[in-house]
């Protein structure tokens, strides 16, 4: 049982809401367990990979930072939705590369591959 | 004028455009916290808002971004090329005074 | 013998899930979905596997939480399910420090005044959101509302 | 078949439509709390969410909302015309064992 | 300055969130101090309007039952965005009596015809 | 006298603001929004009526809120702010109790084991609010980001 594959769904945007940041928390402790863990960024998670963060003007830990920690934590897969990148007129020029940019039609795929899903 | 405070992405939320249909002529519309990823509105993103925030322009709706929200997410650059003024915190202070009252959309 | 066959059945498709709370009580309908789902799940002969409080969920464990005596006590309403079937309720311990939900342990580490864990609430770390993900046959979130 | 929670109402977020974007074939989407305000779509309310759904219909997606959250706000009849089936709490685990996994939209 | 015209907006369905009954709250405290208030049902606000409540299926207070307690309090005013309710395709029929249909043009000089704005 | 003229100018121009802050620390950006314009209208010499806390807003004034040492602890910062600038900070009580934020006097009355209301802020009524409405120049609320 222990090698279900959790599928761990990024929704929520950065710094307006602290479910960003607990859902990276949660990657990483799936990581540090060893837990086969893939990382889906999709509609308003996808801002989590985009620009250059400057979150000490609010007052918060840099989002970015965080996200840099995923492959010390053996991740198996980041992924990020391109129907969501495209639909906020974003070019993949401007996403982390930390993150492999997939289909809509992959993305039904990766919910039919995982065993289970935490949704974020 | 009435200043409008917008706070939630026009992505998931119908709050910008259920501001914008109540904004008069000489209002001023400021987006704040996740409401900052409404200056990334283009013509190809969210086509309808796009050109409705062009008519409210058109007739003297001030657009702003409060620039410490936009910095935290990387969005300043773009915010510059876009209709939405970035202000400061002390600006927004000026804005608030300026202003016959505030109505908060959230 | 039938009700010896019902009750077979019922345990063939007997599942352990795990339920996990990201709203607090009053607040947010999260909660109370969270709370329904949970008692229908039992009452179908189904086993928890594990409660887990996450984001402003935590806030369902607060012992300091006042009603008007002829509303439901949100926390004492879970203690009470939690004993009842022996249910593992865990807070994540990171998200409760973060909204000031301490238990007596960890308010004397952090030489506060006052905890506020109801007994029956267990706080734990993240590391018990992936087992329960690993080890439930289904999970699901309730999510904030607003 | 996967079961999709969706607990946000349509008129003021896109919850709903992000969900139905990435449903397969034979899923099953349930409407809670907020989102039991998505039994109200009609031909003239959000006429696109609408005839998307019809299409989801014909592909064997299944449509519910929870009674509950639905007779809360006193949208039951409203329900019981549409295409979201109302049922029980007991009937939604029900339909949680059925399904292989849960992903939940909020 | 106590003569000053509050406008409470009201944007918020009723049982998802605590909002909503805390925006009725706020109106029944300032008809209890002889504020004068006008209430305005706005976007998902028309929600606490529709139809019969039976919210002890969720544990909820009926907040039929409080905004019925409005003309009590002498709350001036009682309105409800009639471009709100078309928008969800619901006849003013199914409507709660208690607040007064009135058109966008009208909504906008409400916004103007008060001094200050509590919005919800 | 330039100066006393610049100082002149500002006077006439400095106003009555109310702070309503709706969003708990942490979770929500509001409460941080609604500090950091608190801090320019100081700034820029207005002077603040009121701040009032409602809904989740009420966490701002937790003491048990434990946070990394080099974060910001929410409660510290704004008590901070308003002993320096002497300010009334307004924490509704009704939205305190259903949310376990309690004052002496409350732990008390309704025999709970704790209280949890950090020094500086003052449980009322919403009375407070429609009054701030009433007497403020200007008020803004910062609503839920979530």
């Amino acid at each position: 049982m222990n090698d279900k594959r959790i599928l761990l769904v990024c929704r929520i945007a950065p710094y307006g809401n602290s479910l960003a940041r607990e859902s990276l928390e949660t990657a990483l402790a799936a990581g540090a367990m060893g837990a086969k863990i893939t990382l889906l960024f999709l509609d308003e998670g996808i801002w989590q990979l985009v620009g250059q963060h400057k979150p000490e003007t609010i007052g918060h830990k840099n989002h970015a930072a965080m996200l840099s920690a995923l492959p010390l934590y053996d991740i198996e897969q980041v992924l990020v939705d391109q129907d969501s990148v495209d639909k906020r007129n974003i070019g993949s020029a401007e996403l982390s590369e930390i993150a492999e940019l997939i289909d809509g039609h992959r993305v039904k795929e990766i919910f039919a591959d995982h065993d289970v899903v935490l949704s974020f | 004028m009435i200043l409008h405070t917008v706070n939630k992405s026009p992505y998931s939320s119908q709050c910008l455009s259920d501001c914008l249909n109540r904004v008069s002529a000489g209002d001023k519309v400021i987006l704040i916290e996740d409401g900052v990823y409404g200056a990334t509105i283009a013509t190809d993103a969210l086509p309808s808002l796009h050109s409705f925030i062009q008519r409210l322009l058109a007739s003297q709706v001030g657009f702003y971004t409060l620039r410490p929200d936009a910095e935290a997410r990387g969005l300043e650059a773009i915010s510059e090329q876009s209709a939405f003024k970035l202000l400061s915190d002390h600006e927004f202070v000026d804005l608030v005074v300026e202003a016959n009252k505030v109505l908060n959309w959230y | 013998m039938g009700h010896q066959l019902i009750c077979d059945l019922r345990l063939l498709t007997s599942m352990k899930f795990t339920i996990v709370i990201l709203g607090a009580p009053y607040t947010d309908e999260a909660a109370e979905s969270a709370f329904r789902f949970t008692q229908a799940a039992l009452e179908k002969n189904h086993q928890i596997y594990r409660l887990f409080f996450y984001h402003d969920g935590v806030h369902n464990a607060s012992s300091l939480i006042t009603l008007p005596q002829d509303e439901i006590q949100p926390a004492q309403r879970w203690a009470n399910l939690i004993a009842q079937y022996d249910l593992e309720a865990i807070v994540c311990i990171a998200s409760s420090l973060r909204r000031g939900l301490l238990n007596e342990t960890e308010a004397k580490r952090f030489s506060k005044p006052a905890s506020n864990l109801t007994p029956g609430f267990k706080l734990a770390g993240l590391g018990d959101l992936v087992d329960a993900a690993q080890q439930s046959d289904r999970l699901i979130t309730f999510g904030p509302t607003s």
